[in-house]
């Protein structure tokens, strides 16, 4: 199917394959790690508002 | 703009470290060549003119940094910034100061490393000529990344990062003009006015780019 | 600034309203499995067409890496173009998510360029018999790398990301006002060391068999870049409320 | 001449530091900022000399004309005598005043000999600034501001390092910069002997921050 360049065809699709995978994790973990990070912090009373939810505003929470 | 440039090169003379570092700097990779290349006298004069140049290059490079930074921690740059009429004008008069600090020493030293490398005297000639023409445009480059640098620690590294790639047509039309100088085929005056013509684009860049950085000196 | 940023210049409407973290985060959520799915298709398609392609006479099977370098080239350099216009959305409009945007698409562009790099130099082995040949444009894509490299490790440098903004933006555009000095530089210094031969690398005369294949690669490329970088943003928004609520311990 | 500020409120990165600062000095007049370290006298005082951006209020320095309430422009009418001295160690005080003096542009301010004398340091001329003691620095670092002549002073813990005698001297000073029509804006721990002044006391803000908003998309 590649002829005699196969030794060259099939690393180059690898290689991109495995590049783009790497990109995909990489950002998929960085969101979910993050997302466990604020859930944390937040639990922990540091919330976003902080004195800012005491004034009357309309302080939506997501 | 001529005051600052008084006091620069006062400061420097006085203080006396800078040029002396570059040039320094400069003997030192000149002098590792050899040794990676071999004594060979004649493969040397050929490879001379481009050992040359990347260690005038490297040298002004790793003085870059030192721009901006003095002032900042003495506290200057802030009433610089605060002073200057046109703060291009200011930038435009530290890179000068500077060059004339530590890119000038580099093209004096040139003769007598090249003579140590057996570049034939027109190779030195040439590669003093274009160095002379070069060097600037390194220096203005530089003013934008040493302006960004100046606040953090080991801002020197990431100056010779951010301007290494910006510099490399100097590089080239530098070394292309000596070839031309020294080989009959190869034109001169061609590479040679188009480095000038890059360090007058970098004269308006870079420093534009440096007095944009510092208008807000953040920090 | 002076007070009168905001009429600076009046942004066209639905861009000012994404300029709010919020309801950016609530569209990349909506869009953003669209987007890879379209992505998924799209590079299914291309793939297909390429290996249904006929051999090309000259250089083989070979061809089919070039659909993969040259649309990675080209994203490189798509991807750097998102960067310069960023870097003006920081400096010019003051938009809020321009410095979010631009540190985003660092390093998708970085890989991009390596990309390009590997599957460059896969495809002219079999060629020259070399991994790496001096080439007028795989030289130039090795410079942009460097650029790549030096702006994110100056946005790793400066340690909070709003005072990091405009140096990275004004560099970011430094850098792109000087990328085609150096491609005229390199492209000089290619002519005159390299014997015409070896530059036999530009690409062969297209005829469509190829091209179709190769455009919608380059389509592919393009939509899996959005939907990394609109995630990637989305991270990078997250980071900087994590960095808000960390601040906001310690101040306690 | 007024130097006006109306809310002006400044970020550090994403932390509000300053919020809602108001003030208008007229010829004469004086502000003394205090504050614990940390309540953001330094960032209040840089962004009055335009050297931080504003993130919201209005700066004027009435009377100037044009682009007199633009910071980037008026500040070229100010004085900032920041934390640091702005002295080249290498160089002697005469050279260091001399280069200040030229860059400043004022042509009516005192002489170097006459600046000298005025912080009773008229023997140090023509050491080099490395050779003094850090009040000395001080006193030769407040002689910038009289070898060029600005209506506006900004000065920024101008007593530190100083001693007693020292102080009443710089009070002095400021008293004539006054006499003569300056506005004087000073962060100080310690009382400067000043007189009627406006303080303006300012409290460290540590919940409020620039990122609500950026977070929680009240407005574009």
């Amino acid at each position: 199917m590649f002829g005699k360049h196969a030794a060259f065809i099939l690393p180059a699709y690898a290689i991109t394959l495995v590049v783009a995978v790497a990109l995909v994790v990489w950002i998929v973990l960085g969101y979910r790690s993050r997302q466990r990070e604020i859930a944390r912090l937040e639990r922990g009373g540091a919330s976003r508002h902080g004195r800012k939810a005491d004034r009357a505003s309309s302080g939506e929470t997501r | 703009m001529a005051a600052l440039l008084g006091r620069e090169l006062r400061v420097a003379l006085k203080a006396g470290s800078g040029a002396l570092m570059g040039v320094l700097f400069f003997l030192a990779v000149v002098t590792v060549f050899p040794f990676a290349i071999g004594p060979d006298l004649n493969q040397l004069g050929r490879l001379g003119p481009a050992i040359l140049w990347i260690g005038a290059l490297l040298a002004s490079l790793l003085g870059l940094d030192r721009l901006f930074a003095l002032d900042r921690e003495d506290g200057s740059l802030d009433v610089l910034v605060l002073e200057a009429h046109p703060l291009m004008a200011t930038v435009i008069a530290k890179c000068l100061a500077h060059w004339l600090v530590s890119g000038l020493p580099l093209i004096l030293a040139t003769p007598l490393f090249g003579v140590m490398l057996n570049v034939p005297p027109l190779g030195i000639a040439a590669v003093m000529a274009t160095l002379a023409a070069g060097t600037p445009a390194i220096t203005f480059i530089g003013a934008a990344a040493a302006a960004t640098a100046a606040a953090l620690p080991r801002g020197g590294l990431l100056v010779a990062v951010l301007t290494l790639p910006l510099t490399i047509p100097v590089l080239i039309f530098g070394i292309t003009a000596t070839n031309g100088a020294l080989f009959d085929p190869d034109p001169f005056t061609a590479p040679f006015l188009i480095l000038l013509a890059l360090t007058l684009f970098s004269a308006v860049l870079g420093p534009l780019a440096a007095a944009l950085m510092l208008r807000h000196s953040a920090e | 600034m002076n007070q009168d940023t905001q009429t600076l210049s009046p942004a066209p409407s639905w861009w000012m309203r994404l300029a709010n973290p919020t309801r950016f985060m609530t569209f990349a959520d909506r869009v953003i499995p669209w987007l890879a799915g379209l992505a998924a298709i799209v590079a299914a398609v291309g793939l297909w067409l390429g290996f249904s392609a006929p051999e090309d006479y000259q250089q083989g099977a070979t061809v089919l890496i070039m659909f993969l370098h040259v649309p990675a080239a080209w994203l490189a350099m798509m991807c750097y173009s998102v960067m310069s216009l960023s870097a003006l959305g920081t400096l010019v409009w003051r938009h809020p998510l321009a410095d979010v945007s631009l540190r985003a698409a660092a390093p998708i562009g970085a890989a991009f360029t390596l990309l390009a790099l590997v599957t460059g130099s896969l495809w002219g082995k079999p060629m020259w018999g070399t991994w790496w040949v001096w080439d007028a444009r795989l030289t130039s894509v090795l410079v942009l790398l460097i650029i790549y490299l030096g702006l994110i490790a100056l946005a790793r440098a400066i340690e909070d990301p709003v005072q990091a903004a405009k140096p990275l933006a004004i560099m970011t555009l430094v850098g792109f006002i000087n990328i085609p000095i150096i491609k005229f530089s390199v492209d000089w210094w290619n002519t005159l060391h390299q014997p015409a031969s070896v530059s036999r690398f530009a690409r062969p005369a297209m005829d469509a068999a190829f091209l179709y294949p190769l455009l919608v690669m380059a389509l592919a490329y393009t939509l899996f870049f959005f939907t990394l970088h609109i995630m990637n943003m989305r991270n990078e928004i997250l980071a900087r409320r994590i960095r808000v609520l960390k601040l906001r311990q310690a101040g306690r | 001449m007024r130097f006006e500020a109306d809310t002006l409120s400044v970020n550090r990165g994403l932390r509000r530091v300053v919020q809602d600062v108001s003030f208008s000095l007229g010829e004469g007049e004086v502000l003394t900022v205090t504050g614990a370290n940390g309540a953001g006298k330094s960032t209040l005082l840089r962004a009055l000399c335009g050297l931080l951006p504003l993130a919201a209020g209005r700066l004027r320095l009435a009377g100037l004309g044009e682009g007199e309430d633009d910071p980037l422009i008026f500040r070229e009418h100010l004085h900032y005598l920041g934390p640091q001295n702005a002295m080249k160690a290498a160089l002697s005080i005469r050279e260091n005043l001399a280069f200040w003096r030229d860059f400043s542009g004022g042509s009516d301010g005192l002489e170097i000999e006459q600046a000298l004398r005025a912080v009773e340091l008229p023997h140090v001329a023509d050491l080099p600034f490395s050779y003094l003691s850090t009040g000395m620095r001080r006193r030769v670092a407040i002689c910038r501001l009289l070898v060029s002549k600005k209506p506006v002073w900004i000065v920024d813990e101008p007593t530190s390092g100083l001693d007693r005698s020292a102080s009443e001297l710089f009070a002095g000073l400021c008293r004539a910069h006054c006499a003569d029509g300056g506005i004087l804006v000073a962060a100080t721990h310690l009382p400067l002997g000043l007189g009627k002044a406006q303080t303006l006391a300012m409290e460290t803000l540590f919940t409020v921050f620039e990122g609500d908003a950026f977070f929680d998309g009240e407005e574009a």
